[in-house]
């Protein structure tokens, strides 16, 4: 098990902590490592920023994440990664979708060339936004920007313009954006999130198709969703029940 | 050149994914039976939904491996459709069962073989109930009881897997004696603690060893059991290459398990050994594979 | 800062040779202790004079170590002067010995007290004379005469080395709970096949799993068994440096002994450990090494 | 376990053969490996030649002995190995001191440089003798050469004519050379034989003084040896039991 220092904890909204500490594998952007809060459990989470000291950002959910988001500078951080195969970097102009935390794994692309549509319930359930410059914002209540869905502000985007698509959010609203974009263009690449026990490839819980999404993903290209027909309809629950979406 | 052997199912080549490892969606187990694999056993399923352990529940450290994932499984009637999914490969699926007595075990057999499992594989490595820490397989009596029940109420099939945890294996195989072949080894229980948390790695602080570290002792319990019993041996434990393979079927296996190993080679690993394989024997003129099982026995 | 501790015995650091392992010749157990140990473990004694299994007695492939010595000794009475030369040192010898019964061990017992040694540890993983393939250590009652007897019969702590080839460690502990200390664990019964001449390797046929495949085992067992009885336990099994040993404190143990790792490391490993020991304690502002022992149980 | 291919098997004398076989390691002067004879046996061995393919120089014995002296070109050779610490290499004029089958070890030192006391029971227990230019030949008997021990011969020769001396025999022949040097030069060096069971410094069985044969040794100086009281008056029997030589 490594662990790091926690460098420094930042609240970014009600639940959701920013915390950053130094690792020495080198981290690309889609990436994951498995936190582990002893004697509490053990999850994983993506990095917000893959430069050292890394930043990682978490929203409470359940008692691990809420370890996680309250480990407080000087503290311990144990995990064991980096795993998983990272986004396709490209040089031109990007364009992310995010919703909810699922903003967080794709804060590594920003740069001047990236624009972003961010998405979440509510106004006061985004993070982000000073971060990027080329903002549209969604959220489901209307309280900031476009009232609706991500998908609802691409469709108003010319998708020509980007040279890479890059999606992160809930399976139901990626399958939105999956849907739209199929046969308009190939340059895009979602990050699946699903129930991940072991994170290397053995339990079996996190597959798709027969693919496991925490070793040959979470970063998956357009064509290669096209042969998974679990995405967005079903997938296993911890106990190896498998769920309809 | 054969690479068919029997293990009370014909199977195309000597190589199955072990229980446990990447077998608990259907999809996953057809794409490992489309990738080299000659069959799967599928996770131990039990007769009710199981959460397991919450996570860690493995702990890597080269050479250490350990996982307590605790039977966690969606119970016998939420695993007919990944049976099906994985049937449509049309290589043999083998079912994995888990229970505390014969009635259950039955039961789960008779389940599994609705579904059109090849065979049973029973798991005589969960908790004893009535025993302190102790496993299901180190009690004779009980083995002797689930081993005769089960095979008297299915048609197919049945291996008993048996546990290493145990001072005498041969008592073990010899309560097991009705089964169709004998699967060698599950893992060796173990745990690790992290010295910086002062915690025991796994949520379940106990877990099973696999991996390259046991494969001596599951060479070890195959050789013994094979020699001294006679009995139809699969052999799993710490299977990395077509080297070890081989090792395990001259220590008088018909046939190998692979599970840890994937972690570190993917599920190419299936492809991989049979390739191996035929270059062994083609350089090593062998034609049949069935020569060459046990014969490191003296 | 105390590195002091007592198991039974009170040694000036927690580090002590394993028995087997370069403690045949009193030289070499003397320089030993001059280089670190706080004590070391006599290879085990019998009554007569053993050749021990012709070579080959090891095989190594890392992870893997495995040993099939075969209990050479040259007897008790002609061991003697060993444990002379050794005490030169000025520290601790524990005489390790072993037996088939009760008689055997207590008369073993009673010449190594002769001879000067601080403390008896008694190897229960022999092989039992009326259990194929079982160890001494694997039949409670027996363990709890040979305990009882040889208890009875010096004064000096008699330690009582476990066997990890069992389904129920707890009533093995049990059965050797009037020893002073409990040392966990010896060796994983374990073989190898060498493909290309299609044998084993090891002259035996059978061997002895240790190093750092085996720490697992070892941790789990020092765990459950301080755990489950809070007797005073000795860990052995897979120690490879500082970090391995502070794990086995923080399992339970009060000290831990070393073998495997002394082929890799060599005789310096001893004093290794003890300046990395003083490190660790020194950043953790640790002042008494008893203070970690057994932190990690819940 | 390696194996190898046996290249060459060529008789030396009455019991003793040489064979050849390629080792991927590199091996230096006074190494041995532990060979296999599977079913049989394991004994250590050393190198007469380090050069691929290296050589060996076998005496049959026992068991062990005959079956690899009686490894046929073709057939496999199993060892592990190179172990222990080799001679220390020196440019200038070597004598080399070998008594029995101990002069195989003393053999990859031979170059235009080298002087050689060669000594054996019998004529017919003389090997190499063909190798050597710049020879001196001791039987017990009388055979050939002067008759008597090899400390004989050295006894006759100017000792600061060598910037080496390397010795390797029985240990009662090399502590009568060891006797007669003492205190005259430093610049020796010994080869040890003593039981050997494992070969890598865990079992006990070689060990002198503490220091173990097979991994601190074979060679060791004069120097070293000063510290050794059991050389040449006692080692430990393949049991354990001390024997006084
Ligand atoms: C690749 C990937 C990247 C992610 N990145 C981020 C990120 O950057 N930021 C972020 O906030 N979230 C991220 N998540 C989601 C995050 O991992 C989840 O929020 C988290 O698993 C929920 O943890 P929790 O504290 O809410 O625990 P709960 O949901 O309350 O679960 C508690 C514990 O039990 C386990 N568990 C949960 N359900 C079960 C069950 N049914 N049976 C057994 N054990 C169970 C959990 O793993 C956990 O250990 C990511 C997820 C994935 C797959
Ligand atoms: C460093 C070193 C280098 C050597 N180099 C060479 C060399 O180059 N050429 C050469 O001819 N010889 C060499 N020898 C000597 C060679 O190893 C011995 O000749 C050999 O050990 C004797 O083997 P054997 O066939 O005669 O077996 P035997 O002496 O008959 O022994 C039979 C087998 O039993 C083992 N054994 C012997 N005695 C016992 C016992 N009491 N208990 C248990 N097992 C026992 C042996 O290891 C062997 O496996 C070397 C020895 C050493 C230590
Ligand atoms: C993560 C994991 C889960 C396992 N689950 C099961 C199981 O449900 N039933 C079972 O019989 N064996 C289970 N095993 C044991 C394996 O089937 C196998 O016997 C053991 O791991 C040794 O083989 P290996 O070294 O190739 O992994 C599991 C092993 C691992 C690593
Ligand atoms: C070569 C060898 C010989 C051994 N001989 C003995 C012995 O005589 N008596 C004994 O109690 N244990 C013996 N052991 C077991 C060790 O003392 C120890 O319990 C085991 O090797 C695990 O520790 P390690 O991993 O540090 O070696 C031997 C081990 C080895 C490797
Ligand atoms: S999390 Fe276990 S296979 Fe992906
Ligand atoms: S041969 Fe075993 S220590 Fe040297």
């Amino acid at each position: 098990m490594n662990h790091s220092i926690v460098y420094s904890n930042v609240r970014i909204n009600e639940s959701t902590h920013s915390l950053r500490f130094f690792m020495e594998s080198p981290v690309h952007p889609g990436q994951f490592i498995m936190i582990w809060a002893p004697g509490i459990g053990e999850i994983p989470i993506s990095f917000s920023s893959v430069n050292n000291p890394v930043e990682i950002t978490v929203k409470i959910y359940g008692e691990p994440s809420k370890y996680i988001a309250n480990l407080m500078p000087g503290e311990k951080i144990f995990y064991r990664g980096p795993y998983g195969r990272p986004f396709t970097g490209v040089t031109g102009k990007k364009l992310i979708i995010g919703a909810g935390t699922g903003i967080a794994p794709l804060m590594p692309l920003v740069d001047n060339m990236t624009s972003a549509i961010l998405s979440a319930k509510t106004k006061n359930d985004l993070i982000f936004t000073d971060r990027i410059k080329n903002l549209y914002v969604v959220t489901d209540d209307g309280t900031l920007g476009i009232k609706g869905f991500a998908v609802d502000a691409l469709k108003q985007m010319d998708i020509n313009e980007f040279d890479m698509i890059y999606v992160c959010g809930p399976e139901i609203m990626m399958k939105s954006v999956y849907d739209y974009l199929l046969n308009k263009t190939d340059r895009v690449e979602f990050s699946l999130e699903r129930p991940m026990k072991c994170g290397i490839g053995i339990c079996d819980s996190c597959s798709i198709n027969g693919i496991q999404v925490c070793r040959d993903g979470p970063v998956f290209s357009i064509k290669d969703l096209k042969n998974m027909d679990e995405f967005g309809r079903t997938r296993l629950s911890f106990s190896g029940k498998r769920i309809y979406l | 050149m054969n690479l068919n052997v029997d293990i009370g199912i014909k199977i195309s080549n000597p190589f199955i994914l072990a229980s446990g490892i990447l077998d608990e969606n259907g999809y996953t187990m057809k794409r490992i039976l489309e990738n080299g694999a000659a069959a799967v056993v599928t996770k131990s399923i039990g007769t009710s939904e199981r959460q397991g352990y919450n996570p860690p529940i493995i702990y890597e450290n080269d050479p250490v491996f350990l996982n307590a994932v605790g039977l966690s499984n969606p119970g016998i009637d939420n695993f007919k459709d990944e049976v099906k999914i994985a049937l449509e490969s049309g290589r043999p699926v083998i079912g994995s069962i888990f229970g505390k007595d014969a009635p259950e075990f039955s039961e789960l057999a008779k389940k599994m073989e609705s579904y059109g499992v090849s065979a049973i594989e029973l798991n005589l490595s969960c908790p004893h109930v009535n025993g302190y820490g102790m496993e299901v397989g180190s009690d004779p009596d009980l083995v002797y009881e689930i081993v005769s029940e089960v095979k008297s109420r299915v048609k197919i099939p049945v291996f008993s897997k048996l546990s290493p945890n145990t001072s005498n294996i041969l008592e073990e195989a010899k309560a097991a004696e009705k089964s169709d072949a004998l699967v060698l080894i599950n893992t060796l229980k173990g745990m690790e603690i992290d010295i910086a948390s002062k915690k025991p790695v796994l949520s379940n602080v106990y877990g099973g060893l696999s991996g390259k570290c046991i494969k001596p002792v599951g060479i070890r319990y195959v050789y013994e059991v094979k020699k001294e019993t006679g009995k139809t041996v699969i052999g799993v434990g710490g299977i990395e290459n077509v080297n070890d393979a081989i090792e395990y079927i001259m220590a008088g296996a018909s046939a190998v398990q692979i599970g840890t190993a994937i972690y570190r080679h993917g599920i190419k690993i299936f492809n991989e050994l049979n390739s191996g394989l035929i270059e062994y024997m083609d350089k090593n003129g062998i034609s049949n594979i069935n020569d060459m099982i046990g014969v490191a026995i003296a």
